[in-house]
């Protein structure tokens, strides 16, 4: 029975979509073009994804798979003419073929050639080259990350401020931040027993996170609910026309 | 040095002519001195000027500085126009103006042409209007680079102590296993639960984060993984393990085989009960809700890193009254954990609990490093503001960014 | 009580489609103040002069493109307004087409001129490499724009030759690109930061606030109308915020609710 | 062979790290142009990562279909959107691939039409799920969710113009909270993760975090 109203829905609605975009095209609203085809693309595929609120549906698992795929393929054409294209093919092979007033940049054949072997990680035999990306690569990273980490996210993040400033408030939001940093820090402090004093003062640790957690959830909810006000102004905007 | 020296000579000589300009009150005093120096810890492109301040700066009056490669000049080139207020060195109390300059950028093909290091030659003139002006005399620099940025000493000791610390406590912790960890409480939680679903003869579900084998959570989970099923072996219940990664799910199957053989019920382990539940963010999440509505578990755990999907997992879990702990360092995602789960491992708690189960030496002796290394600051902490409070601001220059 | 508990999901989604549909169609203004973490940026806009140079890092995708594309294009049409040079980039390879779109629409608006007054350098991966790279020599890292123009001797680059040559850069992340640019381009290099992100991770932002790291920060929707604000041209953000009032007092309103139900029933488990 | 396989990449791993991390604190010219050369080479082989995902990416789907899994059917869509975008990119509205990127190809339409309201409507899903577990499960089951709650009210209603008409001081509330209490809390976590990136980055310098070479020997 269940399978059957979930049918019929799917072509009540399938249908109205249909009139719908019908009407709207016969009428002018939208161009028989590449640009009104394209929204009724991208409101058929916004209804699709909505479609998983109902329940989990071969229509928007057709959705997702689609745009996993179409994400891919940007990614790789995107690469190909931001990355590859002008930084190893028009700098190292075609310079061999064209006078183009460069002579080709050999130095580029080192880092072509690890991001070769990058790729053999999949062979059998050869996967061990990729090691020697991978290497390079997390090693560089490491070894950037130790010296900025330590300037930009300790030294520049410890501040010794008076606890009498200015004016009282300020005095007590000093005397705040000092022991919300404090406490925070103990309570992920795993040598000593969280006993007595330590104790305590983790205690308010946990508080000091739980304010800190109720303000992300807070702009989550935030930041969810301002992703649907875009797609349902994109539907009744762009797509209806109702609103301008 | 010399160079600063020699400067500093020649303005004691045309001091004279200086002071020549200063006769009639509304006349510009130039500044006593002028000097240009390489700055320290550069790489060699910039220079410093540096003279003190003149008497008769106002808003109106302005400092120009010319330079020329030559030092006969011309001076046309100009690099530097400030008003006389603005530009004090800092912790001179406005009784000095100090400056960087980078004259290779007005000197492009010039230098480009020249052997070795250039040098430059300075002119420093205080002007308030086309008529009234007065110049001081021409100082002289050779940019050079440095090896040692000594601004950065105090991070570069950090840099060596830490690795220190940590390498240190890494083969300590292999000689000695038993490294002292704080007992984490969710680990508590974690058998009330697998024994509530024993009474309750109901499954227990292990739902894996959504990165790699290449991520430090994933890793930490699956420690605890093993932990948990070998009390499910040893309690007689039945296991089911999600997975959305193929290496971990094979890594899985691994650990929760040896936990089973490790209790002494090889013959309880079944394979399919490690599954790969779907290969994307949303099917994974109808997969995994699929599953505790049908099957009802009586304790859902979440170990590893989570995205946006922790929300439906959590809440389908708790509409279906199953206990829920959760470990996760994905902090944007602790809030909903924290809601809807019984329990929560928060943040680095999820490396300890992982350290604390396994005993691992890498984690245990990097734990301890990362203990001391936040100990340190705390100490500096609170000593700092202590000491702020007093007016003394030792611990903040030690601490200092350079 | 036990039923209203129970209540089917379907119904409350309804109430939230509700919540969000009906404040869009019933148009009704309510006062969007703008905070001081985003005055921050604006200020520093402003305090620009005409010919300055800003990069605007396009770090996010379309997933978050409902939250950061209005917020890129009040950016944009501030520079463009006050005559500064926008160079547009992305660490995303996703967002590049949103990043290009927006760039080469508020530019034409304003009659700008792609090349002399506004570049798109495209797409670059490796994240904290690229910001070196870019700190150290920026036609090292694109020595192309998007649509393949050499960038050396571009007008628009005029005097920029590295990141410290930038007057401003704003990043706009969806990610940790943020903490990168602090750490590896702003702290490194020394230019003035903004930040304008996700609302997910607005709150982690607030240390970098504090240690002036970053110069301003606009989080969210929130943050993209209160720009709109700012700069006096109202558009889909701020005709977002009824709909977010709304549906926010609606979602308190099911935890104070669904809370009252737990403990009326005996919180039990 | 274990040389090559095992102690060369550790060698690397290790030189690179050493010398990127002594780079930092080398001000001189010669330092920054081998910071310049190693980061612009980082692009470029980070720039081939992109076939690995696509390799994995192919690699799972295609074995779905081959194997018959149940829902096999819908991983042709993958290969059919991944097909079809990549086929116009290379076309490139007729000039091919070798030229420069042309604007308003189908490529383009394929990804304002497809990829971007797809992408754009998937989190927005999350707006439903988080207003019915609002109702359902966010409880105050435990004085730390109830702390947590009450902040999460106080910013959710202070940080939208409405909150100003409840009560004219929500907003300044919203605010102290998020300047003063989050900021602490999230500087103590920053610096906590920080010094375990530190951990982690020195551990794979000195060859004791090997994970990222993958399994094997």
């Amino acid at each position: 029975m269940d399978k059957k109203t979930d049918v019929s829905i799917l072509t009540w609605i399938l249908v109205a979509f249909c009139i719908v975009n019908i009407f709207f095209l016969v009428t002018g609203k939208l161009g028989f073009d590449a640009k009104g085809l394209g929204i009724i693309t991208a409101v058929a595929l916004t209804l699709a994804m909505y479609s998983f609120l109902y329940k989990d549906n071969p229509v928007f698992k057709i959705a997702e798979n689609l745009f996993v795929g179409v994400a891919m393929g940007y990614w790789i054409i995107i690469t190909w003419f931001n990355i590859l294209k002008p930084d190893v093919y028009e700098q190292l092979i075609v310079p061999f073929f064209k006078d183009t007033g460069n002579a080709p940049q050999y130095i580029v054949i080192i880092p072509t050639i690890l991001g070769i072997f990058m790729l053999l990680r999949f062979s059998d035999k050869l996967s061990w080259l990729s090691r020697w990306s991978f290497a390079f690569v997390v090693g560089l990273g490491a070894g950037i990350t130790i010296p900025n980490f330590i300037h930009a996210f300790i030294l520049k993040q410890l501040t010794f401020d008076s606890l009498i400033a200015g004016s009282l408030p300020d005095s007590i939001n000093n005397f705040l931040i000092l022991l919300g940093v404090v406490s925070v820090l103990i309570y992920f402090f795993f040598s000593l027993e969280h006993k007595g004093v330590i104790g305590g003062v983790s205690r308010i640790g946990v508080w000091f996170l739980m304010i800190a957690f109720g303000a992300s959830f807070g702009f989550t909810v935030m930041a969810r609910m301002s992703l649907l006000i875009g797609r349902i102004q994109f539907l009744i905007r762009d797509w209806l026309g109702i609103i301008q | 040095m010399y160079k600063i020296f020699l400067t500093f000579i020649l303005s004691i000589f045309l001091l004279p002519y200086s002071s020549t300009f200063a006769v009639e009150v509304d006349m510009l005093i130039p500044p006593s001195d002028f000097q240009a120096f390489d700055t320290p810890n550069d790489n060699g492109k910039s220079v410093s000027l540096r003279w003190p301040s003149s008497l008769s700066e106002s808003t109106e009056a302005e400092y120009v500085v010319y330079a020329s490669l030559r030092k006969n000049g011309p001076f046309t080139t100009e690099v530097l126009r400030i008003n006389s207020k603005t530009m004090y060195e800092e912790g001179s109390d406005s009784n000095f103006h100090y400056m960087e300059i980078k004259p290779g950028k007005f000197f492009k093909k010039e230098s480009d042409n020249t052997d070795g290091k250039p040098s430059y030659f300075f002119k420093l003139v205080m002007m308030a209007n086309p008529e009234n002006v007065a110049v001081e005399n021409i100082a002289s620099v050779t940019p050079k680079g440095n090896w040692f940025n000594w601004k950065k000493l105090n991070n570069f000791i950090i840099l060596i102590a830490f690795s220190a610390l940590v390498l240190w406590f890494i083969e300590h912790a292999k000689k000695n296993p038993n490294l002292y960890l704080r007992k984490i409480s969710g680990l508590d939680a974690i058998d009330d639960a697998l024994g509530r679903a024993t009474e309750m003869g109901k499954p227990v579900l292990y739902v894996h984060g959504l990165n790699g084998m290449g991520s430090i959570s994933t890793i930490a989970a699956v420690n605890i993984l093993g932990r948990i099923a070998i009390r499910v072996a040893e309690y007689d219940t039945t296991l089911k393990v999600s997975n959305i990664d193929p290496i971990v799910l094979s890594v899985s199957q691994e650990v929760v085989k040896e936990s089973y053989l490790e209790a002494g019920r090889p013959d309880a382990y079944v394979e399919d009960n490690v599954f790969m539940a779907a290969s994307e963010q949303f099917p994974y999440v109808a997969a995994v809700s699929g599953i505790m509505i049908r099957e009802k578990t009586a304790a859902n755990f979440f170990m590893g890193y989570f995205y946006a999907e922790s929300l439906i997992l959590a809440e389908t879990g708790a509409a279906t009254g199953a206990i829920q702990i959760a470990a996760t360092d994905s902090y944007t995602q602790l809030p909903f954990f924290i809601t809807t789960c019984d329990y929560t491992l928060i943040g680095e708690e999820l490396y300890a609990a992982s350290a604390y189960l396994s005993r691992e030496p890498l984690l245990l002796g990097s734990l301890r490093a990362q203990d001391i290394a936040k100990g340190i600051i705390i100490t500096a902490l609170v000593l700092g503001a202590a000491l702020a409070t007093v007016g003394i601001g030792f611990i903040s220059f030690l601490f200092k960014a350079g | 009580m036990e039923r209203l508990l129970r209540v089917d999901r379907r119904i409350l989604f309804a109430f939230v489609a509700a919540a969000v549909t009906i404040p869009l169609l019933i148009k009704f203004d309510l006062p969007v103040i703008a905070t001081k973490e985003v005055k921050g940026i604006y200020n520093k806009i402003e305090s620009l002069p005409e010919g300055s140079h800003v990069l605007i890092a396009f770090d996010y995708d379309p997933a978050s493109k409902e939250e950061l594309q209005p917020m890129a294009i009040a950016l944009l049409h501030h520079c463009f307004k006050n005559n500064i040079k926008v160079i547009g980039m992305t660490l995303n390879p996703g967002g590049t087409g949103l990043a290009d779109s927006a760039i080469t629409e508020v530019g034409n608006e304003y009659g700008r001129k792609y090349k002399e007054d506004y570049v798109f350098l495209g797409y670059k991966t490796g994240v904290e490499l690229v910001m070196i790279n870019m700190g150290e020599n920026i036609y090292s890292a694109f020595p192309k724009d998007f649509k393949g123009n050499a960038t050396t001797d571009m007008p628009a680059l005029k005097d920029v030759q590295s990141l410290q040559d930038f007057d401003f850069v704003v990043d706009l992340a969806s990610g940790s690109s943020i903490e990168a640019w602090i750490a590896f381009g702003k702290e490194k290099y020394n230019f003035d930061l903004g930040a304008g992100c996700t609302a997910v991770i607005g709150p982690d932002m607030y240390p970098f606030l504090q240690s002036k790291q970053i110069e301003g920060l606009m989080s969210g929707l929130k943050g993209a109308a209160e720009y709109e604000t700012l700069i006096e041209r109202k558009s889909s953000a701020v005709a977002g915020m009824s709909p977010q009032s709304v549906v926010h007092v609606l979602v308190v309103l099911f935890v104070i609710f669904g809370n009252f139900l737990y403990f009326m029933t005996g919180r039990k488990k | 062979m274990n040389f090559f396989k095992r102690t060369i990449p550790l060698i690397i791993a290790f030189i690179m790290g050493i010398m990127m991390a002594f780079q930092y604190y080398v001000p001189h010219e010669a330092s920054q142009s081998l910071l310049k050369v190693v980061t612009r080479w980082g692009i470029t082989i980070a720039g081939f990562a992109v076939f690995i995902g696509a390799y994995s990416l192919f690699h799972l789907h295609w074995n779905k279909i081959k194997r018959k899994v149940p829902g096999w059917g819908y991983s042709n869509f993958v290969f059919f959107g991944a097909g079809i975008t990549v086929i116009f990119g290379l076309y490139n509205g007729g000039e091919f691939f070798l030229h420069d990127k042309q604007e308003g190809t189908m490529f383009d339409w394929m990804y304002f039409n497809v990829q971007v309201p797809a992408g754009a409507t998937m989190f927005s899903i999350l707006a439903f799920f988080m207003a019915s577990a609002a109702y359902r499960t966010f409880r105050a089951r435990t004085s730390e969710a109830t702390i947590l709650l009450v902040a999460a009210v106080i910013v959710m209603l202070g940080r939208v113009p409405v909150g100003a008409l409840i009560w004219e001081f929500l907003p300044p509330i919203a605010d102290w909270i998020m300047s003063v209490p989050n900021m602490a809390a999230k500087r103590g976590i920053l610096i906590g993760v920080s010094i375990g990136a530190i951990a982690t980055s020195l551990r794979i310098i000195f060859g004791i975090e090997r994970a990222y070479l993958g399994g094997g020997d």
